[in-house]
């Protein structure tokens, strides 16, 4: 199991009744895996997710989602900043 | 109503164009005579970008009507380099990185330009009040000073043989 | 959309008849203000009628009575006149303030008081130093206080067919000095929030014997703020005769809010720029600091 | 936090080309005129577009006539919001920030409302400018006027204009029932603050206001767009990423990406601003209707009317320390304006608050509000300076009742490596105590001050990013090689690009040539933002001329007949170490020379995500003296310092902070957005919307800070953004400083000064 840690808003715009002490606990196999598991807890979240979301493995954040997550202990879930 | 016929002077050539009345001398330089080095930032003489020399002044070309050059001369951006031969202050911008989008850069070079063509050693406050008419939103005019300082210094050099 | 007839005469009858065939029909001088206003399409004159191809038109020449200035006169041309300078700098730096190096190469002092905006920066200075300008029209030259040109925002007293061809100041009086000073956000490319311009005479006693006080932006016009010259003369300017002043500054200032400044701003500022003015043009009377 | 042990691609080591000032390759270009930016650029059979726009802050679009404009002589095409196709729903992030498509589709052209003065309603071409302009008069639009909101505050009030039916608060449970102009809410912390804030020793509790700003770049919007009736497309245009306006336009147009070519020109300036699109659709659809090449082009007036500013903010900020002057808890909310679609600088400002310091007990809340303002854009480290002036200010603030220096306390609180961010991540190999070390070091923080001076310092950070880039290193026959890269030059890349692939390859920097190719010839890149171009492109840069290095090693040791082990690259030549022809030397003009005989022509190219940035932080020093009867502020010295990585061109990064610097100072000082009651902006030009002039700053002193990144092959991290951030508090402090006032109201135009030091009025 991998702890998923949710960030606002994402937290309470998709997922407030799924999480339990600001946690959910999946077992993706990597980060896409990871988008369709949370897209079937709160359908619209895929779509959103590209543009909206960044995801942080063990703290660091990830680009790359085909990065396995055999090894993870954490996701964090959190929303992407933009530049300018 | 029709067009208006100017014979003018630009960068020293001979040249004559068709204008409408209310066209200002940029909108003929960049559109009729693809002088696109004079830009237009703003159209109200707020930001510099479109400057030219006019019968020897510094002006902003959108604030000029292009029936006004009649007889005149005007010196754009295109003619401060003589041929592939950069002025000092074009190879002061470049050696201070004095641009950074470079939108700004030719009203800038005519008119630091002009300024040393009448002060050859201006002091940092006379660089920055007679620059104060064109505006740069990259640089904070840091590099640009400098550059201009530092044109001026060899400019006076070469004027001064040893 | 109506097109803009462009016309640039040789004589002042010329550009009479031109200004009084069409009755939208606009002078023009350095275009500073009026290209601006056509290029945003809040003017559309029939016709435009370039001054400056009128012999006479620009430049500085003295005669008996002081300066005489060419409506087309750009402000720069101002300061290359040693003779102007030393009788009036208050008025060259005024007109030295509008715009950037760029504006003031065109923008000339008769634009910026037919223009008629309340902040126009040479305005208060004119009309401190009592200058007039020769209006030419249909039935000949007539001559007007400068303060008698703007009358409102954007307006003037100027009938159909007429243009200012000069503005005149008086030669510079025995113990005269003149200032102006203006406050804007920033240094250099802006619009006065408060302007203050100042003329006065001090006997060889160091005592005023005449003061013209003008504010600009205060009001819907530049305004001549006779109490205040009146809180100066007789005095030798000491703390009590420049609160007097102030005081009599900010009485007459009715300013607006705006974009570029609060009316009690303006109203307190209207007094500092007018006393620190009163204080430059003083020494430049030859007053002992 | 860093990036794993695997990502470590950081090589100290003496560098020959990393950290000098070349001159830019685009240089003489731009010193001469002859650079063509977006509004230099004509097609042959060109027409001229015009756009009508909306006179009203809101109001329901009832009709639109346009057939006096369509019968006017030279007019060849008129298009309205219906000319669009309609869109699903789907959020995009190809710029920088995340946009609904209906939402880009009708700001590019409204459909049934306009959402604020200036919202375009009808595009005409024509044969002429002045024709163009012309039939907009001839057209006549019927709007129902409705009540217009313009500040966040109001928008969120009871009985306010809702500006869309179908927005529900994102973020809050449970989901709201009614649509509303608190578009998005994002809340992030923990610990207990109440608590905390009830035992510190010292709090400060304030507010703090801004108003939107705007970019200000110098070179207004333009493109021309050419679209033929097979369906393929060009359009020339200056972005800071022409992928960006490929995949948008194409989604407004519901049309395939691969039909449209952009070809990127010289950009002038963006500052985030131009990382969306506003005219292309717009010219697409008016080429499409008459067959020809349409430019639209945007006065001076529309550029403020009608592209992004920065949100402004109301910011509420309670902190508090203990007596040592330990930060024991920090809440911050603040509502940022979203303008006339939802925005995405809450998210930023949330992150951007308070993770630079070590503080137990937080909260943090952004809200983003709808208003009758012009959709707010990305400008330069969008979300951050606003909150951060407001926690900066409220720090000076604490120390000032703690009796402690006000760079000594952040010290003192300053998060570190491992520390955690407001996110709960940790922070990587950052240099913000680096920086506020060098700030006290500095001569500047310990000079005295003149009459009516005061100083002030100020600190921020800005996360920065990587994300996708692609760059094709290519070796000519004469063994010169060329840098195509995605990435718009907006403030000297192409020299950065030429240094990085000089380097590896170890050849001189005028051997290499960099270039922005078009969006035909080179892979997707992201935007030319988020101070990510450096970095990203920068890294696929260095893979690529890597591997232009090995192929010219493989081919030179298959022409010495040994193997690739046997070769090594050395100062710009292969070198054969062994057999018969060790010694020997082969330049790549050799190598190249040869290439068509030994497997064809010598080429790279490296497309990748960029991973592994680290934020930057940068800590601003701000001298200022007020006239007391006047409250005129003249900034009279100025120090930048700022964690860069590594500077790979030391020019263009200190030109990044100088530039930023000044922006910041403007923003504090005198740019704001100015509304009349009719709703309607006041200021929509250079004159009265009032940046800083040369005349107006003093020089500005840059202190590069090196802490290299681990996780670039060169230790780059962006520089870009973090100069804007910490100017706003700095220049504040050092008002307070000056006069013993505290300004909390941006901008501190002369008369709120006054108005501060003359409370008596």
């Amino acid at each position: 199991m991998v702890r998923i840690v949710v960030m606002p808003p994402f937290d309470k715009e998709f997922f407030g009744e799924f999480i339990n002490d600001g946690r959910l606990d999946l077992a993706p196999h990597n980060l896409f895996d990871l988008v369709e598991k949370l897209e079937a807890l709160a359908p619209g979240f895929a779509a959103i997710a590209p543009a909206r979301v960044h995801f942080a493995v063990d703290g660091v954040l990830e680009t790359d989602w085909t990065r396995e997550l055999a090894q993870a202990q954490e996701v964090i879930v959190l929303p992407r900043v933009g530049g300018g | 109503m029709s067009k208006i016929h100017v014979s003018t002077t630009v960068n020293g050539d001979a040249t004559e164009y068709l204008c409408e009345p209310t066209s200002s001398l940029l909108d003929v330089l960049r559109d009729t005579m693809g002088l696109t080095g004079s830009k237009e930032g703003c159209g109200s003489g707020d930001c510099g970008a479109c400057t030219v020399v006019l019968d020897g002044e510094m002006v902003c070309s959108c604030l000029v009507l292009a029936a006004e050059a009649e007889g005149r001369t005007v010196a754009t951006i295109e003619g401060v380099a003589e041929g592939s031969v950069l002025h000092p202050v074009q190879q002061k911008f470049l050696e201070h990185a004095a641009l950074q989008c470079g939108f700004c850069t030719p009203g800038f070079i005519v008119a630091a330009k002009a300024l040393l063509d009448r002060n050859p050693n201006p002091t940092e406050t006379e660089v920055r009040y007679w620059l104060a008419g064109n505006l740069c939103r990259c640089t904070g005019y840091d590099k640009i000073v400098r550059a201009v300082l530092d044109a001026a210094a060899e400019l006076r050099q070469e004027r001064t043989p040893a | 959309m109506p097109s803009t007839a462009f016309h640039a005469p040789d004589t002042v009858e010329d550009a009479v008849a031109l200004l009084s065939a069409d009755p939208t029909a606009r002078p023009l001088g350095g275009g500073t203000d009026l290209i601006v206003q056509m290029r945003s399409g809040r003017l559309s004159p029939g016709a435009v009628v370039d001054l400056k191809r009128i012999e006479g038109m620009s430049g500085v020449r003295r005669d008996d009575e002081g300066f005489v200035i060419g409506a087309a006169t750009p402000c720069t041309a101002l300061k290359a006149d040693a003779a102007l300078v030393a009788a009036w700098p208050g008025v060259v730096e005024a007109a030295n303030l509008i715009g950037s190096v760029q504006v003031r190469n065109r923008a000339t002092m008769a634009g910026n008081l037919c223009n008629a905006s309340p902040a126009a920066d040479s305005v208060p200075a004119l009309v401190a130093a009592g200058a007039v300008c020769v209006v030419a029209g249909p039935s000949g030259l007539r001559e007007v206080p400068v303060e008698a040109v703007p009358v409102a925002p954007g307006k003037t007293s100027l009938a159909s067919g007429e243009f200012v061809a000069e503005i005149r100041l008086p030669a510079k009086p025995a113990g005269g000095g003149d200032a102006y000073l203006r406050s804007t956000p920033r240094t250099e490319m802006d619009i006065a929030v408060v302007g203050a311009g100042v003329s006065l005479v001090l006997d060889g006693e160091g005592t005023c014997t005449s003061a013209r006080i003008a504010l600009g932006a205060v009001g819907p016009t530049v305004v001549l703020v006779e109490e205040a010259g009146a809180a100066l003369v007789g005095t030798k300017l000491d703390d009590d005769a420049l609160a007097a002043m102030s005081k009599a500054v900010q009485a007459a200032s009715n300013p607006i809010d705006d974009k570029r400044g609060t009316v009690s701003y303006r109203k307190a500022m209207a007094g500092v720029l007018a006393r620190r003015a009163v204080l430059i043009a003083a020494s430049r009377a030859g007053a002992k600091a | 936090m860093n990036a794993p042990e695997t990502m470590k691609q950081f090589r100290p080591k003496g560098f020959r080309h990393v950290g000098t000032r070349p001159v830019r390759p685009d240089g003489v270009d731009k010193v001469t005129g002859k650079a063509l930016y977006s509004p230099d650029f004509k097609a042959p059979g060109m027409l001229w577009g015009a756009i009508l726009r909306s006179p009203h802050p809101h109001a329901r679009i009832i009709s639109i006539d346009t057939k006096k404009a369509e019968a006017l002589v030279g007019v060849k095409a008129v298009a309205t919001g219906r000319d669009l196709p309609t869109l699903e729903s789907l959020v995009m992030h190809v710029g920088e920030g995340a946009s609904d498509i209906v939402d880009v589709s009708h700001n590019c052209l409204a459909l049934d409302k306009v959402l604020y003065e200036g919202h375009a309603v009808v595009a005409v071409a024509a044969t002429s400018p002045e024709i163009a302009r012309e039939a907009l008069g001839l057209i006549t639009v019927e709007y129902e006027e409705l009540p217009f909101v313009l500040g966040v505050e109001e928008a969120l009030a009871e009985g306010a204009p809702v500006l869309h039916d179908n927005v529900f608060t994102k973020g809050v449970e449970p989901k709201p029932e009614k649509p509303s102009n608190a578009a998005m809410r994002v809340e992030m912390g923990g610990g207990d603050v109440e608590g905390a804030l009830a035992s510190a020793a010292a709090t400060v509790t304030e507010r703090y206001t801004l108003e939107p700003v705007h970019q200000g770049y110098i070179e207004p919007h333009a493109c021309v767009a050419s679209w033929n009736g097979d369906g393929q497309a060009q359009i020339w245009t200056s972005s800071q990423g022409h992928f960006a306006v490929r995949s948008l336009t194409a989604s407004v147009l519901a049309m395939p990406q691969s039909d449209i070519r952009v070809t990127p020109l010289e950009i002038g300036g963006g500052f985030g601003g131009k990382t969306t699109i506003y005219l292309e659709p717009v010219a697409m659809v008016l080429s499409r209707k008459s067959g020809r090449p349409v430019r639209l082009a945007m006065t001076r007036e529309e550029v403020f009317r009608a592209t992004g500013p920065a949100p402004g903010a109301v910011i509420d900020v309670r902190i508090g320390a203990d007596a040592e002057g330990t930060l024991v808890a920090a809440e911050v909310e603040f509502l940022y304006h979203s303008g006339a679609y939802t925005a995405n600088d809450a998210g930023a400002g949330v992150s951007s608050a308070i993770g630079h310091y070590r503080i137990a007990n937080t909260r943090v809340v952004g809200t983003e509000v709808l208003c009758n303002r012009p959709a707010a854009k990305a400008y330069r480290a969008p979300g951050a300076p606003q909150v951060n002036f407001a926690v900066e200010s409220a720090i000076d603030e604490l120390a000032g009742k703690l009796g402690i220096d006000p760079l000594e306390l952040r010290l003192k609180n300053a998060a570190a490596e491992g520390d955690p961010q407001t996110s709960g991540l940790p922070w990587g190999r950052i240099g913000w105590v680096e920086c506020l070390e060098a700030a006290r070091a500095h001569p500047h923080w310990s000079a005295p001050l003149g009459p009516n001076q005061g100083r002030g310092i100020a600190g921020g950070y800005w996360g920065n990013y990587g994300g996708p880039s692609t760059v094709n290193v290519s070796v000519a026959e004469d063994g010169t090689i060329t840098v195509a890269t995605g990435s718009p030059d907006i403030g000297g890349s192409r020299a950065s690009m030429a240094i990085m692939a000089a380097e590896v390859l170890d050849v001189p920097y005028e051997q290499v040539r960099s270039v922005v190719a078009d969006t035909a010839s080179i892979g997707v890149s992201m935007v030319t933002g988020g101070s990510r171009t450096t970095f990203a492109t920068g890294m696929a840069t260095v893979q690529a001329a890597e591997d232009v290095k090995s192929i010219l090693c493989q081919r030179a040791a298959r022409m010495w007949g040994v193997s690739d082990d046997q070769v090594e690259w050395r100062s710009g030549a292969v070198v054969c170490l062994e057999g018969e022809k060790q010694g020997q030397s082969m330049t790549a003009a050799a190598i190249a020379g040869r290439s068509f005989h030994s497997g064809g022509p010598i080429a790279a190219v490296a497309a990748l995500s960029a991973k592994g940035w680290l934020p930057g932080f940068g800590v601003h020093i701000c001298d200022t003296e007020v006239d007391p009867e006047t409250g005129h502020v003249k900034i009279v010295r100025y120090t930048a310092i700022q964690d860069v990585g590594t500077a790979i061109h030391p020019d263009y990064v200190e030109g990044q902070m100088q530039g930023g610097a000044a922006q910041g100072i403007g923003w504090a000082l005198n740019e704001a957005y100015i509304y009349g009651k009719n709703g309607k902006l006041d200021n929509a030009g250079f004159l009265d919307y009032r940046m800083p002039v040369a005349s107006d700053l003093p020089m500005i002193d840059t202190v590069m800070v090196e802490v290299p990144n681990p996780a670039h092959p060169y230790g780059v991290k962006g520089v870009g953004e973090v100069p804007i951030v910490p100017p706003l508090a700095a220049v504040a402090n050092a008002i307070h400083g000056a006069i013993g006032q505290r300004l909390r109201d941006l901008p501190m135009v002369p008369d709120r000064v006054y108005a501060a030091l003359h409370p008596e009025g």
